[in-house]
């Protein structure tokens, strides 16, 4: 950075420190709408940085300085520090001196904008428990169709007798969010814990059963895993490529509506697992954990 | 007379130049300079090494000379070192660090900048500088050397003299690898930025020019080139994560490879082109996942190996 | 491996081959039976061969894994294609969009409802689902009501339909456009306007199953050159016809008596009844002409007609069908795709006005080189091309058919582009509206859309939106 | 000693300035090589070969001293002015020297004479033998005796080679530093082929080397550069057939079916010819066949960036102004509660349905409705 541009640019921050908020709000509204104005063109036009609040604002005819987004403070200061750019015979929109032309993304921006983290997570696993042979875009098509198919599925008559997860919302909406439909369905039947098998502990070459947890992507694996084999024993009615993720849909629907075999599934882990939890502190694991 | 021509052959082989004979006031210290080891050789083949820099062709014996001079002046020579370190344990690298002590002590005066602001340098690592020096120094010690070249390092650019440049360069890595920044892209006189990308076997060069959000590759649109939706995200990914789908038109040429290669080729040339548009935007792309160029390719096929890794099946005899 | 097999029947006891012929007949060292007037008899295990025990080692055994087939009974027959055909219009899930108003006879022809979404009628439903106007790849049961975005094309395409109408003339015009685009959906919108304004519409829903060889076929005697009928094809089109345009029909009269049908159909019977006389397949072509001639009688009031078809290529070619001689028959020398021609090509009118529309499909289309070569010369001539700089035929080119292009000589074609911006932000907001597209819809996220699709086709559009994974 | 050495030298050095006259009797004295006669007048040293020994004057006799010589070399009637006054010199100089030392010299000669003799002896080239008929080289004519066997006087084989080598690059890198630089004075500068020029011929060279293909001759042309009118060129591409490109419209022909350059350049040219004639004549223009272009596939079309989307000035205002209605509209929309947003509609219609009764769950086991159903 050249030194005269240095001080320039320190003495546009004093300038800017300088003005107080409310004196070019307030006293000065032509003032303001004129900056309003200078953001948007300072924007080229363009609502990177637009907030969802709508200021009120009726008169639509022209371009009227109130219905521009107003995150106020830092766009007076940037609006205010051009003009004194502006001021010293600066291009105020110089890309060497900002090195944006349409304004900033807040930073950081959501994960979902990465580009390998685009899909929801339950999604993703998903369909990475769907693919075969390593080919992902057949699994995508077919959790294309089923994530359609549930939108179109009537909704789901819930069972009270098996319960869904907490964060599962009135069943009207799910076909509208197919995502939670499906997240709903795979974390209400994913089971809490595997049974972990140490050979010939329990004496008499018997496998010693002790219950172990499991986290939340093992829980979901093991959750989908069972739908696929449901599926899987399923009979397809259609025919071409919507056979098999239609089965898959269908298990997913039986699922939240309580009639899934896989309840049971979860619920024999469950049970075995209680039964063996004496097993957690038998004395010839000690030498183990 | 025997004697003489062997006189004649040293002297052509230590290359001193005969001036030194005719003239009298020679003395053996001077003679023996001629005899000093060169750094430049032992550096490179990393031992002590005697060598006589520059061996010239024997000078014509000249008779007049020989009739004149009286050669029992040089006959009982003795080599005297040149350094007078030579016979301590690590002569060369004490030598060069009373050089800089005494550098140190004669611009250590001079004017400094903060080490925030001195162009970044590779100094030689301790191996490196013990193996091109060839004696055992200690690490504590190479460490101490280098604190003065960092000092001198710091003097003010301007006002830096040229020994303690010459002094510096003996420490300094070959590959300065500070040195290779990316050229920066233009924006030629159309309003374009050429990014280019690869990714897995397939290259991609990307035109970015600012428009309406039109993409042409290959001189399809998106839809007509790329028939899987994914793939058409990931290749304007860079636009799509900074908001920028509308702003801006794509021309791309792509080639090799399957299309998911192509397209994330593309990513990475459209999220280029547009840093150059942009510098601003480069954290953001780099949250995007769009500005990393992704290394991995296909292994290769061992012998022994059905593929990659997959090897034949055991058959029992 | 014949050393081992040697070896082995060494060892071996006499097998009942050898036992049987007589000494000497059969080579010492041979495992071969010999087969010389020796009758061959049923291979059976060898009883001997386990105590012998030659083969012996592990044997490799794979365990098949048994996957058990304890469902109920396989659907039947068709069924599953009903299932794959089967067409969804309504889905309770989506939201009811406020602002959205039914189509009416008026809308589609004015500029106004341009760039607008209008929602079918139920009983036009009914209407456009008899005459198999939606198609089971196009997504209509994501939503409460079939609704369809009105685009400029679609206006320019009915006015011309209109105007044609209220001229007597008949429109001619064939709807290109790449894929995906919404070809099938402009002539399902000409049809929309043509069942509200009570024309009389006929469809072909798919081209393909004329030519095929899916639907029996037979020759119509004294026609030359040699034509035929598809008697199945008839009954189910007439069935279609009926049911589509119920009403028109029953108001309708006959103009002429039909001696040849079975039945007696006096003058001034509804047309109604002249479809209803087909019941079975036999009878169903005559009818079918009957009504044909009824429709293009010049001196009868007849409401304007719209005879549409859709995957035109498929006509301008040969067919699967074989002549007796067991040559391949030209498509047009099927008696419905002649018909079709004779209207499209301008040979035969409709006298109170009409429109033939054909619309090429990109999905399942065989390569008709005169006909793309036809169509493309055409456009060019509607862009005010000169005759010398149209584009050209091949010279050496074997593969073109002069019947296809007679029939292309003087058609209009309109090629359907991908939507504009407001166009795709309207039908984008109607998705949103009724719960499908979970994202805030504003210019960025139109735009960005329509790139994806690939600026704006219409299916893309759909699949980029609705058919996602994407998280919104 | 010495003396004698110098008048040696004398003797040498005259006869090496004497360049006709040759010297035989002193050249032959220091010389390994076979017996050459120098005809006076004649400067070249070749073998006589044909030459039949009577007509060589004093061929392989000797003289005594160089006198005798140099009179023979005065009386000849031959040898030039020059030489004869330069023999007039060393003849004086022979005068003076004194007579003892000539007697040594004539000793020394003759003794000289007695050991070349062998050497002298005119050496046969070896009759080729079968093995060695077809040897270009005659440095690798040897007979096999004797000759491995390596008597301590010389390197060995493979150091003549090994120097054989070196001389080899060093000859290169001599014509590399001397000659090549030379060529720069043949370099002429481009002109581009004039207005009659219309024909492009390509050769083949292998420098030097023979190569089947260096006969082959190429010529290019376009038919528009020659005077003819439309339907004659469209005639002459017909005619060229397959040779014809339709993308660059030129027609390119070969010939490599004689023997030489010339000669098949020569064809090509009368071909070409014969064509345009026959192009000409307006018996039978093919009006009637079709340009055939099929042996030609088209390149894949060049795309090139579209001109529509170069940054402009009015391209800019434009972009502006699209820009700015865009952000109109949205901004619009929001002010007027319009902007359709997805998740809030689904909000807002779930809020207006009427809701479904609750449904209680009821203790396990007991409800028949809480048995998994089976599909």
């Amino acid at each position: 950075m050249p030194p005269r541009l240095n001080i320039l640019s320190s003495a546009c921050k004093a300038l800017a420190r300088g003005v107080t908020r409310p004196v070019t709000v307030a006293a000065a509204p032509h003032q303001q709408q004129q900056n309003a104005f200078l953001m948007a063109a300072a924007r080229r036009f363009s609502d990177n940085t637009t907030s969802p609040t709508t200021p009120p604002g009726q008169d639509d005819s022209v371009l009227h300085p109130s219905m521009f987004p107003q995150n106020q403070q830092s766009d007076h200061q940037i609006a205010l520090s051009k003009l004194e750019m502006v001021a010293y015979g600066l291009n105020p929109f110089d890309v060497s001196v900002d090195g944006h032309k349409f304004g900033l993304p807040e930073l950081p921006i959501p994960s979902e904008m990465h580009k390998s983290y685009r899909y929801d997570a339950v999604v993703n696993l998903m369909t990475k428990l769907l693919m075969k042979d390593g080919k992902l875009a057949k699994a995508q098509r077919d959790m294309t169709l089923i994530l359609a198919y549930l939108r179109k599925a009537s909704t789901p008559k819930l069972n009270p007798a098996r319960p869904l997860v907490g964060y599962a919302p009135a069943p009207e909406f799910l076909p509208l969010d197919p995502v939670m439909y499906l997240r709903v369905a795979i974390d209400s039947v994913a089971p809490l814990i595997k049974i972990r098998h140490f050979k010939g502990m329990a004496g008499g070459g018997r496998a010693l059963e002790v219950p172990a947890p499991l986290a939340e992507r093992q829980r979901r694996r093991t959750a989908f895993g069972w739908i696929l084999d449901a599926a899987a024993k399923k009979k397809s009615k259609g025919s071409g490529r919507t056979m098999f993720p239609h089965r898959v849909a269908e298990e997913i629907v039986a699922v939240v509506e309580g009639k899934s075999s896989v309840w049971d599934k979860r619920f024999e882990v469950h049970k075995r697992g209680t039964a063996v939890r004496a097993n957690l502190n038998d004395f010839r694991l000690k030498t183990l954990m | 007379m025997a004697s003489t021509t062997r006189h004649g052959l040293t002297s052509a082989l230590r290359g001193v130049p005969k001036t030194l004979y005719t003239r009298q006031t020679q003395s053996l210290q001077q003679q023996f300079q001629s005899l000093r080891l060169s750094e430049s050789a032992a550096v490179t083949n990393g031992c002590r090494c005697l060598t006589t820099e520059a061996i010239k062709a024997a000078p014509e014996v000249d008779l007049e000379a020989l009739k004149t001079r009286k050669v029992h002046e040089v006959r009982h020579a003795r080599a005297i070192p040149a350094s007078p370190g030579y016979f301590s344990r690590v002569a060369k690298f004490n030598d060069t660090y009373i050089a800089l002590e005494k550098l140190l002590a004669q611009y250590g005066n001079l004017p400094t900048i903060p080490a925030t602001e001195v162009e970044r340098v590779q100094w030689r690592t301790y191996s490196d500088f013990a193996t091109g020096v060839g004696e055992k120094i200690r690490l504590i010690d190479y460490k101490r050397c280098l604190a003065i070249v960092k000092r001198l390092n710091q003097i003010h650019p301007k006002l830096k003299p040229a020994v303690v440049k010459t002094a510096l360069e003996s420490f300094k890595r070959e590959i300065q690898a500070y040195k290779n920044v990316p050229k920066p892209i233009p924006i030629d006189k159309f309003g374009r930025a050429l990014g280019v990308g690869k990714r897995k076997s397939s290259s991609a060069r990307a035109f970015l020019v600012e428009g309406n959000g039109e993409v042409l590759v290959n001189g399809k649109t998106l839809a007509e080139y790329f028939g899987r939706v994914h793939d058409r995200e990931s290749a304007i990914w860079a636009l799509h994560a900074t908001g920028r789908a509308d702003k801006y038109n794509v021309w791309a040429r792509v080639d090799g490879g399957g299309t998911t290669g192509q397209a994330e080729a593309l990513t990475l040339a459209i999220s280029k082109a547009l840093m150059a548009h942009e510098p601003a935007l480069k954290p953001a792309l780099r949250r995007a996942g769009c500005v990393t160029r992704d290394p991995r390719r296909v292994e290769r096929k061992k012998h022994g190996h059905l593929k990659a890794r997959k090897s034949p099946t055991w058959v029992k005899r | 491996m014949s050393a081992p097999n040697c070896l082995r029947c060494l060892g071996r006891r006499p097998s009942t081959a050898t036992t049987v012929t007589a000494a000497g007949r059969c080579a010492p060292f041979s495992t071969t039976a010999v087969n010389g007037n020796v009758p061959m008899r049923a291979k059976t295990p060898n009883p001997m061969a386990k105590e012998i025990g030659f083969r012996s080692g592990a044997r490799l055994t794979i365990k098949k894994k048994k996957v058990n087939h304890n469902e109920g009974k396989a659907p039947a027959p068709g069924e599953r294609k009903a299932y794959r055909k089967k067409i969804v219009l309504s889905n309770d899930n989506a939201l009811p969009v406020p602002w959205l108003k039914n189509m009416n006879a008026e809308h589609l022809a004015s500029p106004q409802s341009a760039g607008k979404v209008l929602s079918l009628p139920s009983e036009l439903q009914d209407q456009l689902r008899a005459s198999e106007a939606f198609q089971p790849s196009q997504n209509w049961g994501f939503f409460r009501k079939p609704s369809t975005l009105v685009r400029t094309e679609t206006v320019d395409l009915v006015t011309r339909m209109q105007d044609s109408a209220s001229e007597k003339k008949t429109l001619r015009l064939v709807v290109t456009g790449s894929k995906l685009v919404g070809k099938s959906t402009m002539l399902l919108q000409a049809m929309a306007h043509a069942y509200l304004n009570g024309w009389i519409v006929i469809h072909i829903p798919d081209a393909q199953e004329l030519v095929n060889a899916s639907t029996e076929y037979g020759r119509i005697p004294e026609t030359e050159p040699t034509q035929y009928m598809q008697p199945a094809y008839a009954l189910k089109l007439l069935q279609a016809i009926k049911k589509a345009n119920e009403k028109v029909l029953a108001k309708i009269n006959t103009v002429s008596s039909h001696p040849e049908l079975p039945q007696n159909i006096p003058v001034n019977t509804p047309l109604l009844t002249l479809v209803n006389a087909a019941k079975e397949a036999e009878g169903a072509w005559p009818v079918f002409h009957a009504l044909w001639s009824e429709l293009t009688n010049p001196n009868a009031n007849r409401p304007p007609v719209l005879f549409s078809l859709d995957g035109l290529s498929h006509i301008m070619k040969m067919s699967e069908y074989r002549s007796p001689s067991f040559e391949l028959i030209h498509a047009h020398d099927l008696a419905f795709v002649r018909l079709f021609n004779d209207v499209l090509s301008g040979n035969l009118k409709f006298p109170n006005g009409g429109a033939v529309l054909a619309s090429t499909s990109r999905s399942n289309a065989p390569r008709s080189p005169s006909m793309e070569i036809s169509l493309a010369q055409r456009k060019a001539e509607q862009a005010g091309a000169a005759p010398e700089e149209l584009p050209k035929k091949e010279p050496y080119f074997k593969g073109y058919d002069d019947r296809v292009e007679a029939v292309l000589k003087s058609v209009e074609v309109m090629e359907v582009k991908g939507l504009t911006k407001p166009e795709a932000r309207s039908i984008m907001e109607y998705w949103a509206a009724s719960g499908m597209l979970r994202a805030a819809v504003d210019e960025r996220t139109v735009s960005e859309k329509w790139t994806l699709a690939g600026n704006g086709v219409l299916g893309e559009l759909e699949r980029a939106s609705l058919l996602t994974m994407k998280y919104f | 000693m010495a003396s004698t050495a110098n008048s040696l030298r004398l003797c040498l050095r005259t006869s090496r300035q004497t360049s006709s006259a040759v010297s035989p009797l002193l050249r032959r004295a220091l010389s390994t090589t076979t017996a050459r006669c120098g005809m006076p007048g004649n400067t070249s040293y070749l073998t006589p070969t044909g030459v039949t020994k009577s007509e060589i004057p004093f061929y392989n006799q000797t003289f005594q001293d160089p006198s005798e010589y140099l009179q023979t070399v005065l009386k000849d009637a031959s040898a030039s002015p020059r030489d004869k006054q330069r023999a007039q010199q060393m003849l004086k100089a022979w005068e003076e020297i004194p007579i003892d030392q000539k007697r040594e010299l004539q000793q020394l000669t003759k003794d000289a004479q007695n050991e070349m003799v062998p050497l002298r002896r005119h050496m046969r080239t070896r009759p080729t033998q079968f093995w060695s008929a077809h040897e270009q080289d005659p440095d690798l004519i040897t007979d096999e005796i004797g000759e491995d066997d390596f008597e301590e006087d010389d390197i060995m084989a493979g150091a003549h080679g090994k120097l054989e080598e070196h001389r080899e690059y060093r000859e290169y890198a001599r014509i590399a530093v001397w000659e090549m630089p030379l060529l720069a004075n043949f370099a002429k500068k481009f002109e581009p082929p004039a207005e009659g020029e219309v024909l492009r011929f390509r050769y083949t060279s292998y420098m030097g080397e023979f190569h089947p293909a260096d006969r082959k001759v190429v010529v290019e042309f376009c038919p528009r550069d020659l005077d003819l009118t439309e339907a004659q060129q469209l005639k002459l591409c017909k005619l060229a057939g397959s040779r014809y490109n339709p993308e660059k419209e030129t027609i390119k022909m070969s010939c490599e079916r004689f023997e030489h350059q010339a000669q098949n350049k020569r064809y090509l040219g009368d071909l070409i010819a014969k064509m345009i004639t026959t192009a000409k004549d307006p018996t039978d223009t093919f009006e009637d066949i079709p340009l055939d272009t099929r042996h030609y596939k088209k390149k894949k079309n060049q795309i090139s960036f579209p001109k529509e989307w170069y940054m402009t000035p009015e391209r800019k205002a434009e972009l502006e102004a699209q820009r700015k209605r865009s952000l109109m509209i949205d901004t619009q929309k929001r002010a007027r509660h319009e902007l359709v947003d997805g998740v809030q509609m689904i909000e807002a219609g779930i809020a207006e349905m009427e809701p479904v009764e609750e449904l209680v769950a009821v203790k396990r086991g007991k409800a028949p409705a809480a048995r998994p159903l089976r599909r």
